[in-house]
């Protein structure tokens, strides 16, 4: 096949599918699971990765993975070619690690079943009153939770957002949970009553018809990039080249706003594209500060495993 | 062909004596060599790969690997408080699980085998419709059943102390023995198939009561297959992940599987101490076959001679109801819940509306039902490859099971150590070992077939991880066969391919076809291989299955599982009744007595 | 201790097939019996139905008077005390030729000592001594069957069911077995049913043999009575090997069928068609009686130590016959018949 | 076909035990040989060895002049075309009685009007026409063992190995299928190793015996030899149940040990300690051969059909009798014994 494509974003299947029917270069689609596997099996092919492209949630991994050298910088051409809103500007790495293709940001996921209109949370800090019933993932096992986890020590302060966090995540058994779909299941049968989950999984819950809200914390909250990137080894640059504008066109936008998954509820971040009706955009981001967060990576994941998990 | 010789002599003359004269030496090591050699290749090096990082923690990394000594991984995973707690954790449940997976298997297994309940051959099918339901289904499907906002409490039947108890120790090895215990009917029912009455009816006639002979006769004879049921459940909830996951992870139970993932699911792939710690679980498995030897010094009986030993059915007179009732309830708990559970997810729209009417859909079975969806292809694929897995696992299995019968019994603990071992280390683990061999390895990575990429290392990675199990009950059913068997064959210059073939495959036919229809269902469901091998060419339908879950799509999912599940049953139906008829001879030889002898007053009643 | 046996109306098939059918068999307590019959005839059967291992279809069996086994109600096999030795042994292979012995005793929760004293007693009269740690795999095959008479003797059951116990001996240790076997029963008292294929053995051990032919027994009686009076052709060829030939009788004069060979005086034979029994043993030299005389043609001669055992032809028909050396094959052989151990059965 | 076997000095232990102690035995294309030996005595090893089933710990086996069996090279089983017929008949329980004996020869690549053939006549012999389509399961204990002899019979292979192969037949049968199975053995000149643990079967069908101890050949010598003359009291007590008695013989008289009993007249026998061989059957009244009286007390009486055999207490020792009839247990019996039958043993 002319491109191998490693992913873990659900609109990459039918992307690639139009992507085909466009150029007739084909495309084959790997996707061994969620984002952990995928990242598992490009870590085991080492030196001598099998794909092209790796399109994944959450810009960490793809800084880590061009610093490895698994991944080469993304030709600045292709930047240049690509009409970003400010938001998207804000997401091009300086490294070139990585191609921003859309965001998403974490927000209170809050049962409407089991919570009254008047007792909403609106903040982080507001999540100290839910403590116990407070679902949410483990850093150590989610990138954009580990995303969220610096942001929120970011604007809440290291050590007060310990304190907060020790305070609100009393409950071990909804605190480190391994994936988005495991926080939206404790929130949906009412185990827990609020979540700290991905938004765009929020508002797939929503569009599905569960009684569910998406909250934004008045403090901000950390975007998460969906990153593009390209295989040191590839063989198929010419291709890859076609794939990345196709991908930031119009067109390929349109596929990849087509569909009821999680992923698909995307913020776009291209010039004159629209998300998903229902999808709110309207929202307070706070960039994040990567180079604290890389600094402290070994050691808040740490913290919180030894907090919330074992 | 001559490796038997070797195989005879070691038999006649003790273990260790080697043939003088070189060619011979090498003429007769041919066999066993490549036998042994596929074995090493299919587990044993990608296994090694990933363990020998524990103590070389560079070996693999992506940039400057280097092959030096290190201990700290190991020294890191033992000093971690965490790590002893899960072990302990590991060892506690593996031990529980092992115990009562065992006893309700055998307990289920001699019921159905040798008592004339009613519906039996519908109990019968029971373990392998349990089977037939993937390992995270059912967490998923305990999930649904047992949360506090779960159907059971929607429905107001769960009390709120079961409730909150289950998601615990209790909960786990509940869980654990409901879906295990097919494992340990097949184990079991296979040997209880060998063990004809004659001896059982010599103890009657001694005056023992049903209970000691089962106690002293029956139980000690059937002990190679319990202690094997029991490692097998043991290794097989050491590398359990569905649970671990959910209901372990739920309730604060940390497993040491749980530790395995977390290393395995960052990046990069913390090599080193998921290697430290498959280690570990690799050496509890490999304490408890060794203890089970220690134990059991004396070679295993012979249950099958060359004179026929007709079995006998119990009738347990007005116990019998009861006794179906109870095969009922195992039944009910079993399979009947949890599939429930799923049809009434794949059946509603939403999770957080519940089971009211409003909520009902056939959108799910509808979608899942329909031709050529992304789902419908990976179906198609998974079954083909799970049928090419059966086939060339079986095969193997019964070919290095008949090679090892005649081992020595020091080789033959070795194996099955390292087989039972192999099955606690969690698929994820063998999965980086098979892309560190065929994608690292020089020497291995260009190789045109298998290849990493395709479905070709997809199906060998897919037999390696049903090797062990094969081998196992193919091992336990050769074991039974008396000698004389064989060698009235090999007098009657019937050649080693041809006596396989024609006299062990037949006498053993049974447990083959169990390996084969254990094999092809798991493999449908097979998860961590799948996605790490998963071919280029397209996904099979487990990992489609877990996308949809993690992306929190379950009701679609399970409609997916569920077809997915009717159509690896079909499959094995379609396999095993053809297949029936061969096995049925001798077995109904075996029943004649027991059929005519409609009031046998014994069995289980006190 | 000892128990009567009695069988009415048994019947049993297997697979389809009529195995037992309608069998009458009344034992007393403390007889001996056997039970001979050609390989197939049910023999084995029989002893599982009486032991309880077998239910048969239709009949009444009752030990010492108590019903074991009607249509209507059932004793289990372990509360009959009867012991059985299997025509396979079935000895446990997992445990040692002791644990054997004594996992019978214990059940019977006898005492310690009781146990042990039983145990050699049975060990000694077997003679696997040296064998007791042994576990059955480890023993050949005379070995492995001598545990399982030894088993049953030690369990001192009050009927014993042998079957074909000695098949795998020497001769010598055969008799020597049955003599102390035999002893053992006698001083218990305890009831046989002793199925054998070695008619010397049957007649040598038992109180009253029973022939069995194809499900059904055709003579039931004392050794003495079987052997001088056969009740018909089938007991008599069954028993020691005994030539059967037929032909006419007529004034007390038997004739040998579709031959011209001279006639044997017969006293006591009834006239008409009839079936001259010959006992090999019975061979005389020819001028031993001189009226009984008969010819044939020598077509085998094997050595028997005592005597050959010679295979005859008399025109169409064959007799075996022992003698005190071995003529050529082909050669003419004349002998002569003690007339008052000429029986000629009706035929 | 047909081939000579040679084995030389073999030894084998198992578990531990010398089962065979550098063994010889040299048998020639078409012999017959029956090995007789106690039980446990190494028989069903040695025929395991030579059929390449076991491997020996030293010695020699050669096949028609060819090494089957040496330290240095072996030829494996299938290769050796040896039959045998096994003591636990190593039916396969899978296949009919006629699958049974036809998967052999399909593998020698027989034209299937052969294999038909040599099927028919295999049943024929065994008499098991009426079975062939049954399971061993189905089947009785003496018909299960007739099969696994009419898949020997059937393979006609250059060497056959008999273990205990009439062991569960009755007599009648026994003798019809022995003379029948030596009929087909002699016509294709077969070579023969039996085991029995029949003393007169092995007389029967055998050219030469061998009799084995604990592991060895004692004595290997034609039937009527080894009756005639047994080489020491081992085989003499071992063959045809003979009594020995222990005693002093001084200028050809022969007198019992720690007995005042007459002396009895044993011509040619070497004076000092030696051992009287009394066969059962030269027992004759006292006053045939007044010369050679012996007296003492019946111990037990058994019914053989043709005579009795008595159990007869001379002083400390005891001999068996064959007697025409049955005195009192208990009684005094005087008889003699014919001088020219006397055979004495050095001690
Ligand atoms: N696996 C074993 N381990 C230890 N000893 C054994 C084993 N097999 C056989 N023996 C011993 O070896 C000796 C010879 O056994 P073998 O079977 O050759 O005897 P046999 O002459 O055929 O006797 P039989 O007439 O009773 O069948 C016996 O004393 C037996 O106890
Ligand atoms: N399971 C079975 N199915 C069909 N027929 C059977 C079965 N078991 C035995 N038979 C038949 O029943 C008949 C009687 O068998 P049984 O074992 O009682 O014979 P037996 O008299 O003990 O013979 P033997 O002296 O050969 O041991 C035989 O003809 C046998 O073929
Ligand atoms: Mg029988
Ligand atoms: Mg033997």
């Amino acid at each position: 096949s002319d491109l191998v494509l490693y992913d873990a974003l659900d609109f990459a299947g039918p992307v690639a599918k139009a992507f085909q029917a466009k150029t007739g270069l084909t495309v084959d689609v790997v996707e061994p699971g969620s984002t952990g596997e995928t990242l598992g099996k490009i870590a085991a092919e080492g030196n001598n990765p099998q794909f092209d492209i790796v399109w994944l949630d959450g810009s960490a991994v793809m800084e880590r993975m061009a610093a490895d050298h698994v991944l080469q910088a993304v030709p600045a051409a292709a930047y240049d070619k690509v009409a970003f809103t400010d938001l998207g500007k804000s997401l091009v790495p300086q490294s070139h690690a990585f191609l921003p293709t859309g965001t998403s940001t974490t927000a209170i996921e809050v049962n409407t079943k089991k919570v009254p209109a008047d007792k909403m949370p609106k903040s982080w800090a507001d999540l100290q009153s839910f403590a116990g019933s407070v679902a949410a993932k483990d850093p150590n096992l989610s990138g954009p939770a580990y995303q969220w986890l610096a942001g929120f020590f970011q604007t809440n302060g290291v050590d007060a957002g310990k304190a907060l966090l020790t305070k609100t995540l009393t409950n071990k058994t909804f605190a480190g949970l391994s994936s988005g779909g495991k926080v939206d299941k404790a929130v949906l049968t009412g185990d827990a009553s609020v979540g700290i989950n991905q938004d765009s999984s929020i508002f797939s819950k929503i569009a599905a018809g569960e009684p569910v809200v998406a909250v934004y914390p008045s403090e901000g909250s950390v975007s998460l990039p969906q990153g593009l990137g390209i295989s040191a080894k590839t063989q198929h640059m010419d291709a890859v080249r076609k794939f990345i504008d196709f991908v930031t066109s119009a067109e390929g936008q349109a596929v990849m706003l087509n569909g009821d998954d999680t992923d698909f509820f995307y913020i776009p971040i291209i010039k004159g594209i629209h998300a998903k009706p229902g999808r709110e955009t309207n929202i307070t981001y706070t960039h994040l500060d990567d180079a604290a967060a890389s600094a402290h990576e070994k050691e808040w994941k740490q913290w919180y495993k030894e907090t919330f998990v074992q | 062909m001559q490796h038997t010789d070797v195989a005879a002599s070691a038999r006649g003359v003790g273990t260790g004596r080697l043939l003088q004269g070189g060619r011979a030496v090498l003429v007769r090591c041919a066999g066993p060599f490549a036998i042994y050699a596929v074995f090493a290749l299919l587990i044993g090096l990608p296994l090694a790969l990933v363990l020998v990082q524990a103590v070389m923690p560079g070996l693999f990394a992506v940039q400057d690997g280097s092959n030096i000594l290190s201990f700290e991984p190991l020294a890191r995973v033992f000093n971690s408080a965490h790590v002893a707690s899960s072990v302990l954790h590991s060892l506690e449940l593996g031990m529980l699980v092992a115990c009562t997976t065992t006893a309700l298997g055998g307990a289920f297994a001699v019921l159905v085998q040798r008592c004339d309940i009613p519906l039996r051959t519908a109990i019968s099918t029971v373990p392998w419709l349990v089977f037939l339901t993937p390992s995270y289904l059912k967490a998923l499907a305990w999930v649904l059943l047992m949360s506090p906002g779960g159907y059971l409490a929607q429905f107001g039947l769960l009390p709120s102390w079961l409730g909150s108890s289950f998601f615990g120790l209790t909960g786990l090895v509940f869980v654990h023995t409901l879906s295990l215990f097919p494992l340990a009917v097949f184990i079991i029912g296979n040997a209880l198939a060998g063990l004809g009455s004659e001896l059982e009816d010599a103890a009657r006639l001694s005056g023992a009561a049903p209970l000691r002979i089962w106690l002293r006769i029956n139980g000690p004879l059937l002990a190679p297959a319990i202690a094997l049921s029991f490692i097998a459940t043991f290794a097989e909830v050491l590398s359990d992940f569905g649970l671990a996951s959910t209901i372990a992870r739920m309730s604060n139970f940390g497993v040491l599987t749980y530790g395995i993932y977390a290393a395995a699911s960052e990046y990069p792939v913390d090599f080193p101490a998921a290697g430290a710690q498959a280690l570990v679980l690799l050496g509890l498995v490999l304490l408890v076959v060794v203890a089970d030897r220690l134990l059991r010094r004396r070679a295993d009986p012979r249950l099958i001679s060359g004179r026929s030993r007709p079995a006998r059915l119990y009738n347990l007179g007005k116990w019998h109801r009861l006794a179906m009732a109870a095969a009922l309830a195992v039944a009910l708990l079993a399979l009947v819940l949890p599939l429930t559970a799923i049809a009434a997810r794949a059946l509603t729209q939403t999770l957080g509306h519940g089971l009211i009417w409003s909520n009902f859909t056939s959108a799910n079975v509808v979608a899942a039902l329909s031709l050529n969806t992304e789902a419908n292809d990976g179906l198609l694929r998974s079954l083909f490859y799970a049928g090419l897995t059966a086939v060339i696992a079986s095969a193997l299995a019964l070919l290095l099971s008949a090679q090892l019968e005649r081992a020595s019994p020091v080789l033959r603990t070795a194996v099955i150590g390292l087989s039972l071992g192999s099955v606690a280390i969690p698929g994820i683990v063998l999965g980086f070992g098979y892309i560190l061999v065929w994608n690292r390895l020089p020497g291995f990575r260009d190789w045109p077939f298998p290849h990493y990429g395709n479905g070709s290392l997809l199906v060998m990675g897919y037999v390696a991880a049903a090797l062990p199990y094969c081998l196992v009950v193919i091992l336990a059913a050769i074991g039974q066969l008396a000698p004389s068997l064989t060698d009235a064959a090999r007098l009657n210059g019937v050649g080693t391919v041809r006596r396989l073939l024609a006299i062990t495959l037949p006498l053993v036919l049974l447990s083959v076809v169990t390996a084969f229809l254990l094999t092809f269902i798991r493999t449908v469901f097979e998860l961590p291989i799948s996605q790490m091998l998963i071919p280029q060419s397209g996904p099979p339908a487990p990992t489609l299955i877990l996308r949809l879950f993690s992306h929190d799509r379950d009701g679609l999912a399970s409609a997916i599982a569920l077809v997915a599940m009717a159509a690896a049953g079909i499959g094995a139906a379609l396999v095993w009744y053809p297949l029936q008829r061969f096995v049925k001879p001798r077995r109904s030889a075996g029943h004649v007595h027991a059929g005519s002898s409609p009031i046998a007053e014994t069995g289980t009643s006190p | 201790m000892t128990a009567s046996l009695h069988c009415a109306g048994i019947c049993k098939s297997l697979g389809g097939r009529a195995v037992l059918t309608d069998l009458d068999l009344k034992i007393d307590a403390g007889e001996v019996v056997s039970l001979l019959g050609a390989s197939g005839s049910g023999k084995t059967t029989l002893l599982r139905i009486i032991a309880g291992l077998v239910e048969p279809e239709k009949g009444l069996i009752t030990l010492d008077g108590r019903v074991v086994w009607s249509e209507k109600s059932i004793i289990a096999a372990e509360k009959r005390r009867i012991g059985m030795v299997f025509q396979d042994y079935a000895l446990w292979p997992h445990m040692t030729v002791a644990n054997n012995l004594t996992f019978g005793l214990r059940s019977q929760r006898l005492s310690d000592q009781d146990i042990a004293q039983r145990l050699n007693h049975a060990l000694d009269v077997t003679r696997l001594g040296p064998y007791r740690d042994r576990y059955p795999s480890e023993l050949s095959g005379g070995q492995q069957q001598r545990v399982a008479i030894a088993r049953c003797l030690a369990a001192r059951p009050a009927l014993m069911l042998f079957d074909e116990p000695l098949s795998n001996l020497d001769a010598a240790l055969r008799e020597d077995m049955r003599i102390e076997m035999m002893e053992l029963v006698r001083r218990e008292a305890i009831t046989v049913v002793y199925v054998t294929h070695d008619q010397a053995e049957a007649m040598a051990v038992s109180d009253r043999i029973a022939i069995m032919r194809a499900g059904e027994i055709v003579q039931f009686d004392t050794p003495r009575a079987i052997y001088e009076t056969p009740a018909d052709s089938f007991v008599a060829s069954f028993i020691g090997g005994f030539s059967i030939v037929r032909g006419q009788v007529r004034d007390e004069l038997f004739a040998i069928a579709d031959s011209d060979a001279e006639t044997v005086r017969t006293p006591g034979a009834r006239s008409g068609a009839g079936m001259l029994v010959i006992r090999p043993e019975d061979a005389r030299p020819a001028e031993a009686y001189p009226g009984n005389r008969l010819q044939g043609r020598v077509l085998s001669s094997a050595f028997q130590g005592r005597c050959w055992r010679l295979a005859v032809d008399l025109g169409p028909q064959r007799v075996r016959l022992d003698w005190p050396e071995a003529p050529p094959i082909g050669a003419s052989l004349a002998f002569s018949l003690p007339p008052e151990r000429c029986v000629v059965l009706t035929a």
